[in-house]
């Protein structure tokens, strides 16, 4: 009840804020083309902040996706323009390389016992030097064609429409047999709000496709498979959730790989849509993701959270860029902004979880 | 019977300090065997051993299971081979359901992976049906009472179907009726030829459910029999090596003039209008079923409740402003709470630095600079005075056994030299030799003028130990019994106060 | 590579007599492109110079560039060759090097107020008029752009930004709709703020001045992605080799070449003059707060279709 | 005794470090002249880590230190130039800013229950923000003569040689009426380290001088004063130490108060080494702040560490940069090699850890 609880309270504040963004850009916030873009703006967030979540549910950290963001980028424009691989043998390297990545930071994590802080940082600085290296410093375009058009694919209006109503409706079904009356009207809010934009677009677009696949796979698992609870076990209790028989060294290995994977998975979205690999970028964006999992109502110590608060925190993040930029507020005022609404908003949630 | 289990010559060591020294336990199917001992003896790490906890190789000496000896790597191995515990620290996840964690690790599953929860909510409904409690197998652990937790340890630990089920201090936590439930289930359990391991600081217990009883001394076996052939006194002497006569001892000094005043104290859905008295040298018991408050009384008196508290509280005739522990302490009022883990101890730290934790300013000067000279000696003083058994003050009081840690909070409120000393489970957990020992000090500082305020679970040692007997009932006060008149039926008459059902139901 | 400065073999091994030069310099950053070329330039005339090159690279950080300097000095180099992370920080390192008795070669960025000995730059203000000036024939004197500008509080960024706002002044229609700064001159950063602008201004827009090449490609993307490349003029500045290659395909519509390796070549050769006492040749002075700085002026060139093919010497995949 | 082990394990990876560094550099990396300049780099992080310690101690987090740092400069510099401030009352000034940023920090975690992460992500950005807007981007400069004279000012190296030996001997006889051989020892050593370097150097700067009595003080406040034990028991049990009458939230906003000061005298330190406010300062200085303190061994959990590791720490991050510049490698590898040593050195510590 209580997770389900702070789950409302973060997506009302998204809804404050998204009505508000409305008023004060005359409505400009609120055209469809509008919200398409700023859910394709989210992706790469987003995505971090999935696996994110499942590593800071541990009471972990990974500092280095922004880095491996980079160095995945680089590497798989490398492999298509100097060593002219296709672009699938392109992506599926670039994907066992973070998943290779993850591999290393989980190996060191369980088997020297050394902080994930430090073995993160460690590999976001050599990931982020291999990126440079590798680049000299350039960014690498252009790329395949096929790969640079995977992240402006889209699947046609119609039958998004048609595949958001029928996930939806099977959701608000559940909702209804399970009688959960309050996530049957978010379902079914959500779902039209969606439809309504999908009606108003040309398609939906190839990344934000794997986005809501990504979001729907990290609920599913921490929900649904024994990974996922063990994972909020480990968080919660290190000792008994060893004691449980439980391999926690095989588990926290798989979580970081997972991270690998999909920070490696969220670099290719940024390549694919900047058509380029480019070695500085995902800078910082760690702090990013990390922002959105702590808004998104996780907490850093581990053990309580979810991906739905999470990427509802990934899409305040997001929402607020989107607006400033709308406002063309002047940089220099947006650190200020938005430094006072981030905070504003988790406040907002915790005052509003301490009433409920 | 049936020889199950026999460990021969267990060493094990934890640094450089000896904890078993070549131990003997044999166990029979059918049985329950008590293991007893002092807070310290290694009870505790001797089934850690047995369940695998310890790994093979970390300890030295044989385990030999119905007739085979077993090597264990992980508890998996010993659940594999019929060896289930339930610890004494509790060990549950609080964010997961009581579902969740009874099946940790070993979930049904519809595929690889996929949890089957229909079927894990099946078990484990049948599970606490069998224990005995009405619970949601949804409901989060870390919305429960201790109590309720330790139900799901015993249950997690029945659905192993194990042959050997150790159980270590199980009713720590725990009410008569529940006890008395966990008991009818061992009775089962003997019955269908498992054999059970029994550690608890209760002889009320030993009394009636115990076979046989093994034990420890400093980490050696040093006697033990069939409990028909030994008397308490005998056990109790083994365990102390010494004769121990008197557990309540008598206190010479009569009650004097009324110190503590609380009138009408009230805290909006948690204390109702309650009113009480506490006079110079008494030690006030405070009865009750579980959950109807005491605990909470105790807070409210040490502040935990802000503004939230209404009503009045006056020492020495003296209206006090209680809205947070400090200013309780700053009055002269002191709280040893009921958790010591929990809320007792900064278990990282030094049992020195425990020690003084509450009293470490009047330890230091202006500057918030600490007389390393002076605390020395606090804590050397509280040290010996308590009799506390520890390697040196420098020691994480983790280490400490769970007697010698209640010493130490004991300690650290005392060096705070309350005149309102509040007791809450003063004695859970704690030795028979140890419990004597605090007795002995809650004596002294009733003799020295303190007003104590005891809340235990434990009649008999309600009952001995005070001069009246507060009972308290849904939050509120149910009656208060003089010392001529105490007796267990009464307390309990007040306590359920014809409200039984609904209380449970609660 | 880093370590060509023991050739064995050269003239400098004949001359055992002759000390070898050391030079210093510290850049701000490596992560560009442009700075590689910079080195470049150094290295390949080291060893005819007799010289020994030292690099250090600030991470864009202004402490850290302070500690690259102490560290310089430390080491005894004779010449510093500065490129600030923050020209109006950057005082303070040549006072630290006069105090040492160094002279300071300031490459591509003036430290503010401060007795360089010489200033080589390829004049950012400059590149931003270039750009600016282009746009505003382009469209024809007319239109909605866009400023993408560099990391907030950057001098460069500032600096181009300044030189088109200097230009855009004098055409009245043209209106900056959107002038927005990007974290770390992120690429993904400025095609959000392409794409956000585009939709609220209903593709209503002419043109767009980039602050650099990369965030000019990240625009190239967004407007590709709604089919607008080659339709609003873009420009950027660095005359990376996407960039060129973008030019070349028509989806960009210029960009302007600093000339890094000109430029690092003659910030070069005047420290090794500096080194032997003498005085490097200027084309003109400029008064830089209480001092007057001798200038040399490297090229600065817009690249477009008709003309990236020169890019080759630097580009030779173009 | 752990604790101290650790102290030790550390100084030991951080001697290593050096020895080896002074071989590969053909002793370059040694000369005095070059130790001085070492620690004068350290000033900087060091200050930050001492603070950064005390928060950490707790369970929680300053990410706001790097962008403080940057507007304290600014804001010094500005009321210098613009204001005609004297150097004094612009330096109490700012150093009041920053304890009144901590105060802030303070007020919305403890008030609030926000997460520290939260609140100091906030100040981060509305501090990067302010500094920005004060400045309208650009350094500020010149600042008066007396405050950039400060980072340059030097203790006459015979004065501070004498000194040295007095604290440190003072040191020494208490390790020896203590009966603490090892700390005896490395008391020992290390004094004698610091004169040597001292007699062949100009003089002591002041930013050293206050970054030791700022560690010295750290070490001090942790272990002997009252407020330093509740720090040590809040990050253990806050629970525990709520009940043993301790009014943690004063505790707490103390503690970020004091981080803020630290923080404002790192910018003061930082502007008057620059000699100009700049606003783009300290980027990321909070995530060298942090490594230094968990390199340091303290833990990110709460409840264990101390100021010594910290300070270790720092000098292990600094000496990394200053080799890497005496070994002119090649920008893009120094990120792939600091990784690696970052990791090394932690692992090390670990490894020695678990023998002793
Ligand atoms: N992990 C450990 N490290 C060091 N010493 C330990 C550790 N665990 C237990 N000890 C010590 O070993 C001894 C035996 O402890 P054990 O927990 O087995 O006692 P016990 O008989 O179960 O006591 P209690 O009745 O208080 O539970 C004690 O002195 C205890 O302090
Ligand atoms: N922090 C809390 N949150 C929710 N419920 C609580 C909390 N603390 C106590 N309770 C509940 O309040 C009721 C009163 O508990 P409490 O422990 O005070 O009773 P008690 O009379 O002291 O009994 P005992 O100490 O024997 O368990 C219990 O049902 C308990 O589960
Ligand atoms: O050329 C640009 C450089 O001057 C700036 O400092 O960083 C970004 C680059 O693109
Ligand atoms: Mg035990
Ligand atoms: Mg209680």
């Amino acid at each position: 009840m209580k997770k389900n609880l702070h789950k409302y309270t973060i997506l009302l504040v998204l809804l404050a804020m998204g009505i508000i963004s409305t008023v004060i850009t005359d409505g400009a916030f609120a055209r469809p083309e509008n919200i398409m873009n700023l859910a394709v703006q989210v992706v790469v967030n987003g995505i971090l902040a999935v696996g994110m979540t499942l590593i800071i549910l541990t009471g972990g950290i990974d500092l280095g996706v922004g880095s491996v963001m980079a160095l995945i980028g680089v590497v798989v424009a490398k492999l298509q323009l100097t060593y002219h691989f296709s672009t699938w043998s392109s992506v599926l390297i670039s994907l066992a390389l973070g998943l290779g990545i993850g591999l290393w930071n989980g190996f060191f994590i369980t088997k020297f016992k050394l902080p994930p802080f430090i073995v993160t940082l460690g590999s976001m600085t050599i990931a982020r030097g291999l990126a440079l290296v590798i680049s000299k410093g350039s960014a690498i375009a252009p790329v395949n064609n096929t790969f640079a058009m995977l992240a402006t694919w889209q699947l046609p209006s119609l039958v998004a429409v048609v595949l958001t109503a029928i996930i939806g409706g099977l959701i608000l079904f559940r909702n209804i047999r399970n009688k959960h009356w309050l996530d049957g009207i978010a379902t079914a809010l959500v779902t039209l709000f969606v439809i309504w934009v999908l009606l108003n677009s040309r398609g939906l677009p190839l990344p934000v496709i794997i986005f809501a696949i990504v979001a729907a796979l990290g609920i599913f698992v921490l929900k649904r498979t024994t990974f996922g609870r063990y994972l909020y076990a480990y968080g919660g209790n290190v000792q008994a959730t060893r004691l449980s028989g439980i391999n926690v060294d095989k588990l926290l290995i798989w979580d970081y790989v997972i991270m690998g994977g999909l920070a490696a998975l969220a670099g290719l979205v940024l390549a694919s849509r900047m058509a380029a690999g480019v070695p500085t970028a995902g800078n910082m964006a760690e702090l990013d993701a990390i922002a959105s999992v702590v808004i998104g109502g996780t907490s850093l110590a581990g053990g309580a959270g979810a991906v739905g608060g999470s990427v509802i925190g990934a899409f305040i993040i997001g929402l607020l860029n989107n607006v400033l930029v709308i406002l063309n507020v002047e940089a220099n005022y947006q650190y200020i902004i938005k430094g006072f609404i981030i905070m504003g908003a988790v406040m907002l949630d915790t005052l509003k979880q301490k009433r409920g | 019977m049936k020889k199950i289990l026999e460990m021969r010559q267990i060493e094990k060591s934890f640094g450089k300090v000896k904890v078993l020294k070549g131990v003997n336990l044999t166990a029979y199917r059918g049985e329950v065997l008590a293991l007893m001992g002092e807070n310290g003896a290694g009870k505790s790490t001797l089934m850690k051993i047995l369940s695998g906890v310890y790994p093979y190789g970390s300890y030295s000496g044989e385990l030999v299971i119905n007739g085979q000896i077993c090597q264990f790597n992980s508890t998996r191995d010993a659940v594999k081979a019929g060896v289930s515990i339930i610890h004494q620290e509790l060990n549950l996840i609080p964010g997961l359901s009581v579902m969740e964690n009874i099946f940790l690790g070993r979930e049904p599953k519809t595929a690889p992976g996929l949890i089957d929860w229909q079927q894990m909510r099946q078990l484990t409904v049948e599970l606490l049906e069998r224990v005995g409690i009405t619970l949601e197998p949804e409901e989060l652990v870390g919305n429960l009472s201790i109590g309720q937790q330790q139900l799901i340890e015993i249950a997690k630990a029945l659905s192993f179907s194990a042959e050997i089920i150790i159980m270590d201090e199980p009713t720590s936590a725990l009410t008569d009726s529940e006890v008395e439930q966990l008991f009818n289930l061992i009775r089962l359990l003997k019955s269908q030829d498992k054999a059970i391991i029994y550690i608890s600081h209760k002889m009320d217990e030993i009394d009636v459910i115990a076979d046989r009883v093994e034990v420890l001394r400093d980490g050696e076996s040093v006697g033990g029999g069939m409990k028909a052939d030994l008397s308490r006194d005998k056990i109790i002497s083994l365990m102390v090596g010494r004769d121990l006569t008197d557990l309540y001892p008598r206190r010479e000094n009569k009650p004097g003039e009324v110190i503590l005043e609380i009138e009408s104290l009230t805290v909006p859905g948690v204390l109702e209008t309650l009113s009480l008295q506490v006079r110079k040298g008494e030690v006030l018991g405070i009865a009750g079923l579980m959950g109807s408050g005491r605990t909470e009384l105790a807070l409210a008196l040490f502040g935990i409740y802000g503004k939230r508290l209404t009503g009045e509280i006056r020492l020495n005739g003296k209206k006090l402003t209680i809205q947070n522990p400090r200013q309780a302490l700053d009055n002269g009022i002191a709280l040893v709470t009921e958790d010591r883990k929990v809320s007792g101890l900064v278990l990282g730290m030094s049992v020195g630095e425990n020690l003084t934790l509450s009293c470490l300013e009047q330890l230091s000067n202006a500057l918030g600079i600490i007389n390393q000279e002076r605390e020395r000696t606090v804590i050397k003083n509280y040290i010996q005075e308590l009799r506390i058994k520890t390697a040196g003050e420098d020691l994480a009081v983790a280490n400490l056994s769970g007697g010698n840690q209640q010493k130490v909070v004991l300690a650290k409120m005392l060096a705070t030299q309350p005149r309102i000393l509040i007791l809450d489970e003063p004695t859970r957990g704690v030795d028979v030799g140890a419990k004597a020992e605090i007795y002995q000090i809650i004596n002294r500082l009733a003799a020295n003028g303190v007003g104590i305020i005891m809340i235990s679970s434990e009649l008999p040692e309600i009952i001995g130990m005070s001069d009246r007997v507060a009972v308290m009932a849904d939050g509120s006060l149910a009656g208060i019994l003089e010392k001529e008149e105490v007796t267990q039926e009464k307390i309990m008459a007040l306590a359920t106060g014809g409200r039984r059902n609904e209380k449970e139901s609660a | 590579g880093c370590g060509n400065t023991n050739n064995a073999g050269n003239s400098g091994d004949n001359q055992p007599e002759k000390k070898k030069i050391k030079i210093g310099v510290s850049v701000a950053t490596m992560q560009e492109a442009v700075y590689t070329f910079m080195k470049k330039a150094m290295e390949d005339n080291a060893a005819a110079n007799n010289a020994e090159i030292i690099w250090t690279s600030a991470d864009n950080k202004e402490e850290k560039q302070l500690s690259d300097v102490e560290s310089l000095l430390s080491q005894g180099i004779d010449v510093l060759i500065l490129h600030a992370v923050n020209t109006g920080a950057a005082a303070s390192l040549v006072a630290k090097a006069e105090a040492a008795g160094v002279p300071v070669v300031a490459m591509d960025r003036l430290p503010e107020n401060a007795k360089v000995a010489l200033y080589v730059t390829a004049d950012s203000r400059q590149v931003g008029r270039i750009q600016a000036q282009y746009l505003a024939e382009q469209l024809g004197g007319k239109g909605n752009v866009i400023i993408l500008e560099g990391e907030a509080g950057n001098g460069v960024a500032r600096d181009i930004t300044a030189g088109n706002k200097e230009v855009l002044a004098k055409y009245p229609d043209i209106k900056v709709v959107v002038d927005q700064a990007h974290k770390g001159w992120a690429r993904d950063l400025a095609m959000n703020t392409v794409e956000t602008a585009l939709t609220q201004y209903n593709n209503n827009i002419q043109g767009i001045l980039a602050n650099n090449s990369g965030m000019a490609m990240g625009a190239v993307q967004a407007l590709k992605n709604k089919g607008l490349a080659g339709k609003v003029v873009t420009i950027g500045s660095d005359a990376d080799e996407d960039a060129c290659k973008a030019i070349k395909a028509g989806e960009l519509s210029a960009d302007v070449d600093k000339k890094p390796y000109e430029l690092g070549k003659a910030s070069f050769l005047a420290a090794v003059e500096l080194a032997q006492k003498k005085t490097p040749a200027s084309d003109t002075t400029i008064k830089n707060g209480d001092f007057e700085v001798p200038v040399k002026l490297t090229p600065v060139e817009l690249i477009k279709k008709d003309n990236v093919d020169t890019m080759k010497y630097r580009w030779p995949n173009l």
